[in-house]
């Protein structure tokens, strides 16, 4: 592919067949994908994807890119390592809301507060998907699965009042199956300088009966217009609300100094006080 | 006069006890010695015992060296606790304002009054320890500008009465002890070229292991504080950016090694320094190094575990976990280091190694080395070998990411490169990096995956490693690894010296193990001590479970006490198999 | 007419495959056959080619049996993919309309018109799974009527007319196979007594081992979703809690592990199910539960490794992480199954083992054996015995919680337990649960600990354990764990029946070690053959590094496909060494 | 001791001598701890203490109690199976920021999910204490330590507006010199059915310099009376609050049902429909 062509959405995809279910809500988060990507023009060989494991942790395996596909809640940190090294990449991040919020929810805050630039794509379908069907934090109250035989009775975590709360820069939520709506999400969150999060609902026809696409599409609005996405009472208020799940983008700040700069300043002070090379370091002691 | 002297410090924590002996450690060095430190640490966050331990020579050291010649003890705790503790012909100074000595104290015993010195001379309690410093100093006969220099150095900055009161009562300091016969025997003979000469340095084996990793390109580090590791984070956060690299302290173990993993699969030289409790919690992710070949350095400060454990005492344990440590099969290298010096040497080398096999290396290094101070040769920046992973010449989307090559080591490119792309995943995959799960794939990429190691056994086999020291017609021999090299080699020299011929075996490089060098140590042996600082023997069973020792008889020396074997105890343990 | 016969059924994942096959499975049962059950999975979350294997046998069957005498393939990739591994005289039968046969195909094979019966009888495509049903009990000569039951049961639900449509097609395909001679050779002789007997039933091994559990007296299950260990997480949250115990999904396997050590502490006996990537992030408090003395249970339902690696196939390759799997050193007691039917009893086993020793207690299973299913004797409840951790008869502040005795094993009591207080802490503690380091403490402490495996050596030394089979004469024998018992007594006793004299060692308990067992049986043999499913033979370096194994010689026997050695497998093993 | 007795502050205190520095923040907390227990007059054999890794995890030592000291970051996951199984036992969980916020941060929104009725204690020092001063995730910005040694970039963590976001019914805040406020503080907690967790900001004079006894002083400020701590709105504002540091109870919903209420519905529910001995269970099969 020549990298200075006009890049179309397809021509983002790779020729790896995704193993999803038909019918599965992470194929329109891969469709919105690479309409983002083709929408921003990124060069292929500048894209960095690093999921995580569950169904959605194999979206990495679909693009071309330069695609790192690890460890289960392990998707975060490893991005942190990747965009600190080679800070010239474009990188994403992509993983289940088991992944991301049950076994990996411990690296939000700290990545919130090293504020990385790096885009995350949680794809929620509030199960866990490949392991068959067990509830995931954000599975609904009374739901039946394998685990939770006579019913789940703890309440679901609430994912973006808790990234509000560990100070994100962006937070935004979509649903997989406005193809339009999600690819302009992402592309926004890759134009935030700074960490973003994006939580895209994305039904799994296979395990979860509850959260379906129909159910979703009965609820889901678009924030009003009138939203102010750079007040963050108004972020966490929209968030709360008890009677509509919206969607777009709830906060968003780009002033927050990122990590890649931070880590320069770091630089340039130890560069301004302790020796540059080994012989002077050694010749200190 | 003596050559070699051990002297103990020892009163409360937190006090000024360490820092006297810090100031006489420098002025020993400033002056020409050699010299090896110890640190024993209360198990309190501050306060309690504790006892700082300084042996210095004329000659090049290599152990922490035997009981004290001299102890300096501040309290009666001191007394209490490492009065027993002294070698033959040695003696207790004390304080008799601050302890007094048992009706049938076995040593010598000489009170000096620091207390009662400082107040008069200064009127400050705190200068005791400086006329304790000056005290050993006159006691050692050593010339004592270098002291006087490092003491101006210290109180400067709090201004010129603050330097004029502690050199006043260090000169008053140099008189308290004048007179005593019994302390002629601890008079040690100056060295032949008085002052430091500008090739030494003196620096722990976590400073040493720090300035290795810098030396070996190390660029990116990702930690979590973790005693006895922390200093190897700090020494980086504090100095690597300067070299244009990165230090990120990060939420917790698991999140440190993911960040070297994506860093360094990202393109740069990453290591992450822990002890016992972390390299637990990074155990899935250097499996998943070794299943991607992502290259990594992982520095082990071994400390007293399982658990929390002793987090300041030491212990040689974690080697079987090193090269165990993940579930399933994944090859990794495991280095011990052995020394201060050559902790900044298996740093190098660790990066090297990672790099041009692809793989996690691990690098041990314990409490009792990281810890310990020691004059060492300066390393030199010049002359040192890189080594890179090997780059791929092609890329696209047939590029081979995981080829099956004849030394198992793939040809990469990093990611960024333009035109490339390639995945990598934890899922077993095929030569290209796609998920893959036949059955012959899996067996082809699990035995391309360990045939590294092999490529890197042969390498050790023909290049040799570490110690081997086999003198013909030697029946016995030792083998050890890591922090133990120097005092097994002092404790051989001595006894060669007394005609008993004893091999000695030290390799730094454990897994792989050269199996055919292994054996050529072992077979010319009736006996062979397996001697470390472990319960279980694990080095013992490492061998054994690798190489047929044949007949030779393996007899293993443990010591799990939190404390490294001192030269005496390895002698004692030569001697009851010899 | 035959006492033995494999079937393989295969095609597209989630189109009825599994269910048709599991729908005989059950029938066979019925009608008072053992069964021996196998599945393959595909790489895919719905969907790809999926196959079920069903051997049955009017015997007690050991092992998975050879390769298919009868495949029933689904569509073309069946019979691509299965078509070739077929044993000597093997039938494929396949629906034309769905697949061909390739020109050269070395097996016979039968058309058979599976869509065409079912669109012709019912008009609905889906019923073409219970023709194929049909048409092989057809070809097995087995009574129809256990079928149909199941037939009934399972649609009765859907009401009548569904019911009624599938009793057609299943009569229909009794029909479509009639007549074709070659068939002959595969009709399975009928049970001597036929039906189901009470005192049978199949279950998986996650099955049995959680059945094994709940006898063991498991009250606390801390468990995260990891294929293939769910089953066991799900099977206790159905049934644990109608037995008054707890279930709690946790947030990651460090919570399930916590959650379990906590439970113990408190007195429940405490389980946790994973497979590697969770047993790697268990490995920290695994060494605290060690060094705390807290009985546990995690049973590991091993799959191919590293990182991710094949979550659908099987390995046994965690035992030295089982046994090492913790920095430092941390006795730990370490399990393996043999066989669907020893799940029950080696978990039972575990439970008790955990709460004499207070310690952690790893039961190591795999896919294979997690998933298979087979007709096993029913385990009966009265007459198990269940050991409890030794309560200590005093209490009050000099209660010494970690009391040095002989066998190792301190008394304690439950927290909450009236008039009692102590301390559990992973620093290294004295007899009574207080933190100290000093070096004789330490010594001591851990002494103490590892000394409760020496009993427990002891014990097994004494008492014997698993399969030790030695006939006078043997120079060659087997050593093997886990799950291919019963594969390598098959071909075992094969070959005694041929006059080859093998010998078959098979432990269960495989940290500690009975040491002088091994030994015995070892040393009458030229050689012994390690036979294990992963890379660098775990077991045998675990034998050769605490056993002296003398002049014998060990030859490693691995396979790390993923896939479970068959009986064919082993026996070339052992021709190529006998 | 005679469990029958009036048990006074110090009959909680065992003889184990704490190793703290003198004028350690967390002594404050350990005093108003006996304090709360003498006003409820818990039985010693009665209570199970679990505590993580620093300083402040060495809490657990030195009160008559069932305690376990467990590893760095894991004391809360381990105080749910304690719960669990014995629930007759009033259960705490001791541990410092780095402890609770940092390693351990991951485990906080689950714990409040299943809301077990358990008291956390969080000493909070805003640095590493037991590892001699490196920052923690409540570290102020810009500060010096031994790992920002050209001073911290990053922002704090707002624990409590986190611990707000997870859903848990009683959070609140206190001072360790303010010995009599955080003994009722605690005792509180204890009485609200459910989780609870109190930040105890507990200074450390040896590695902080910053976030000292006096600088706290200057800062703190009791909620005013007119605080509605049934208001979850109210919680966040007053949490988010940038001119005063309050101390108080900023929060409490008595009427989420625990953890163990849980449990024993669900037991309830298998009773109802699953075997409940071996031999029927087996008999299914
Ligand atoms: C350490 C570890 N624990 C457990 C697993 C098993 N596992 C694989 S995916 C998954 C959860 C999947 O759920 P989610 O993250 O929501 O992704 P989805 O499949 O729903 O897209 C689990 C528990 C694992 N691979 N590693
Ligand atoms: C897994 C693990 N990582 C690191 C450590 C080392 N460690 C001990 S205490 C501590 C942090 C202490 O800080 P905090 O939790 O705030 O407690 P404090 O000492 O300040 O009370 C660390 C990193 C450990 N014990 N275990
Ligand atoms: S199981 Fe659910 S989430 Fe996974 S691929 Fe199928 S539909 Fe998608
Ligand atoms: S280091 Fe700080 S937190 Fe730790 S005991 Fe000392 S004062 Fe307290
Ligand atoms: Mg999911
Ligand atoms: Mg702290």
């Amino acid at each position: 592919m020549p990298e200075a062509a006009l890049q179309k959405a397809k021509d983002y995809k790779n020729d790896v067949e995704p193993i999803w279910c038909p019918g599965c809500g992470d194929f329109g988060d891969l469709a919105a994908f690479t309409q983002a990507l083709a929408a921003m023009q990124l060069t292929t060989s500048d894209i960095a994807i690093v999921s995580g494991i569950g169904c959605s942790g194999r979206f990495s395996h679909f693009i071309k890119s330069y695609a790192l596909h690890t460890a289960h809640g392990r998707a975060l940190p490893t991005a942190v390592g990747v965009k600190t090294a080679n800070p010239k990449l474009t990188v994403f991040v992509v993983g289940g809301d088991g992944d991301g919020l049950s076994i990996g929810g411990g690296h939000l805050p700290h990545a919130a507060r090293r504020n990385p630039d790096i885009t995350y794509l949680i794809l929620d379908n509030a199960i866990y998907g490949l392991t068959k069907g067990q509830t995931s934090p954000t599975s609904p109250f009374g739901m039946v699965t394998g685990t939770s035989p006579t019913g789940l009775e703890d309440p679901p975590l609430d994912p973006l009042r808790m990234f509000l709360s560990y100070g994100v820069g962006f937070v935004a939520r979509g649903f997989s199956s406005d193809v339009k709506g999600v690819a302009k999400m992402v592309q926004a969150a890759v134009e935030h300088p700074g960490f973003s999060i994006v939580q895209l609902i994305s039904p799994c026809p296979t395990f979860n009966q509850v959260i379906t696409f129909d159910f979703m599409k009965e609820r889901v609005v678009p924030l009003p217009e009138s939203h102010d996405a750079t007040s963050l009472d108004a972020a966490f208020r929209m968030a709360l609300d008890a009677e509509h799940f919206y969607t777009g983008v709830f906060y968003r700040n780009d002033s927050l100094p990122t990590m890649e700069a931070k880590l320069d300043v770091q630089r340039k002070h130890t560069m301004d006080r302790q020796p540059r090379t080994l012989d002077a370091l050694i010749a200190q002691y | 006069m003596r050559n070699d002297i051990t002297i103990r410090i020892a009163g409360e924590g937190g006090e000024g006890v360490i820092s006297t002996a810090e100031i006489l450690t420098r002025a020993a060095v400033n002056s020409g010695l050699d010299v090896f430190t110890f640190r024993s640490y209360p198990a309190e966050i501050k306060g309690g015992l504790a006892m700082m331990q300084v042996r210095m020579s004329t000659e090049p050291l290599t152990s922490i060296g035997r009981d004290a010649d001299v102890l300096m003890a501040f309290n009666q705790e001191a007394i209490d606790v490492w009065g027993d503790r002294m070698s033959p012909g040695g003696i207790l100074l004390y304080d008799p304002r601050h302890g007094s000595v048992p009706p049938d104290y076995p040593f010598a015993h000489i009170p000096v009054p620091l207390h009662e010195t400082a107040m008069k001379e200064t009127g400050a309690r705190i200068s005791k320890n400086i006329v304790a410093l000056a005290s050993m100093v006159n006691v050692l006969d050593m010339a004592p500008e270098y002291a006087r220099d490092l003491i101006v150095k210290q109180f400067k900055r709090k201004g010129d009465e603050v330097v004029g009161t502690n050199l006043k009562a260090f000169e008053a300091g140099l008189g308290v002890l004048n007179g005593d016969p019994r302390l002629q025997a601890m008079r040690l003979a100056r060295p032949a070229s008085p002052g430091k000469s500008d090739d030494r340095m003196i620096v722990s084996g976590n400073q040493s292991l720090s300035m290795g990793a810098i030396a070996g390109g190390c660029r990116f580090v990702g930690g979590y504080p973790i005693t006895p590791a922390t200093q190897v984070l700090e020494f980086m956060m504090k100095h690597l950016p300067a070299f244009g690299g990165n230090v990120v302290q990060c939420e917790d173990e698991i999140a440190a090694i993911a960040a070297c993993m994506g860093a360094s699969w990202a393109g740069a030289r990453a290591m992450t320094a822990t002890s016992g409790p972390g390299l637990c919690l990074m155990s899935e992710l250097i499996g998943m190094a070794s299943m991607c070949e992502i290259p990594l350095v992982i520095a082990d400060v071994m400390r007293s575990g399982p658990a929390t454990g002793m987090p300041t005492k030491t212990e040689q344990a974690d080697l079987m976990y090193a090269i165990h440590g993940s579930a399933g099969e994944s090859p990794r290298i495991v280095l011990a280091a052995t020394s201060v010096e050559n902790c900044f040497q298996e740093a190098v080398r660790a990066f090297n190694l990672a790099e041009r096999f692809q793989m996690p290396v691990i690098l041990l290094s314990d409490q009792s080395m990281g810890y310990r101070t020691k004059t060492i040769m300066r390393p030199r920046a010049d002359g040192l070998r890189l080594d890179e992973r090997v780059r791929a010449k092609t890329s696209g989307d047939a590029f081979r990411r995981f080829e099956d090559t004849e030394t198992g080591v793939s040809p990469t490119m990093i990611p960024g490169t333009p035109g490339g792309t390639f995945v990598t995943t934890g899922l077993e995959h095929d030569e290209l990096g796609h998920a893959s799960y036949t059955p012959e794939n899996r067996a082809r990429m699990v035995n391309k995956r360990y045939r590294k190691l092999d490529t890197l056994r042969r390498e050790l086999e023909a290049d040799g490693d570490g110690i081997f020291d086999a003198p013909r017609g030697a029946e016995v021999g030792i083998i050890g690894w890591g922090s133990t090299e120097g005092t097994i080699a002092e404790v051989v020299a001595k006894l060669r010296g007394e005609g008993v011929n004893i091999a000695h075996y030290h390799p730094r490089v454990l897994n792989p193990l050269p199996v055919e060098t292994v054996k050529r140590f072992v077979a010319p042996l009736k006996k062979v001590i397996v001697l470390e600082e472990n319960y279980t023997g694990q080095l013992a069973q490492h061998l054994r479970g690798h190489v047929d020792l044949g007949k030779t008889e393996v007899v293993r020396v443990n010591q799990c006490s939190g404390l490294p074997f001192t030269p005496d105890e390895v002698n004692a343990a030569i001697a009851a198999n010899a």
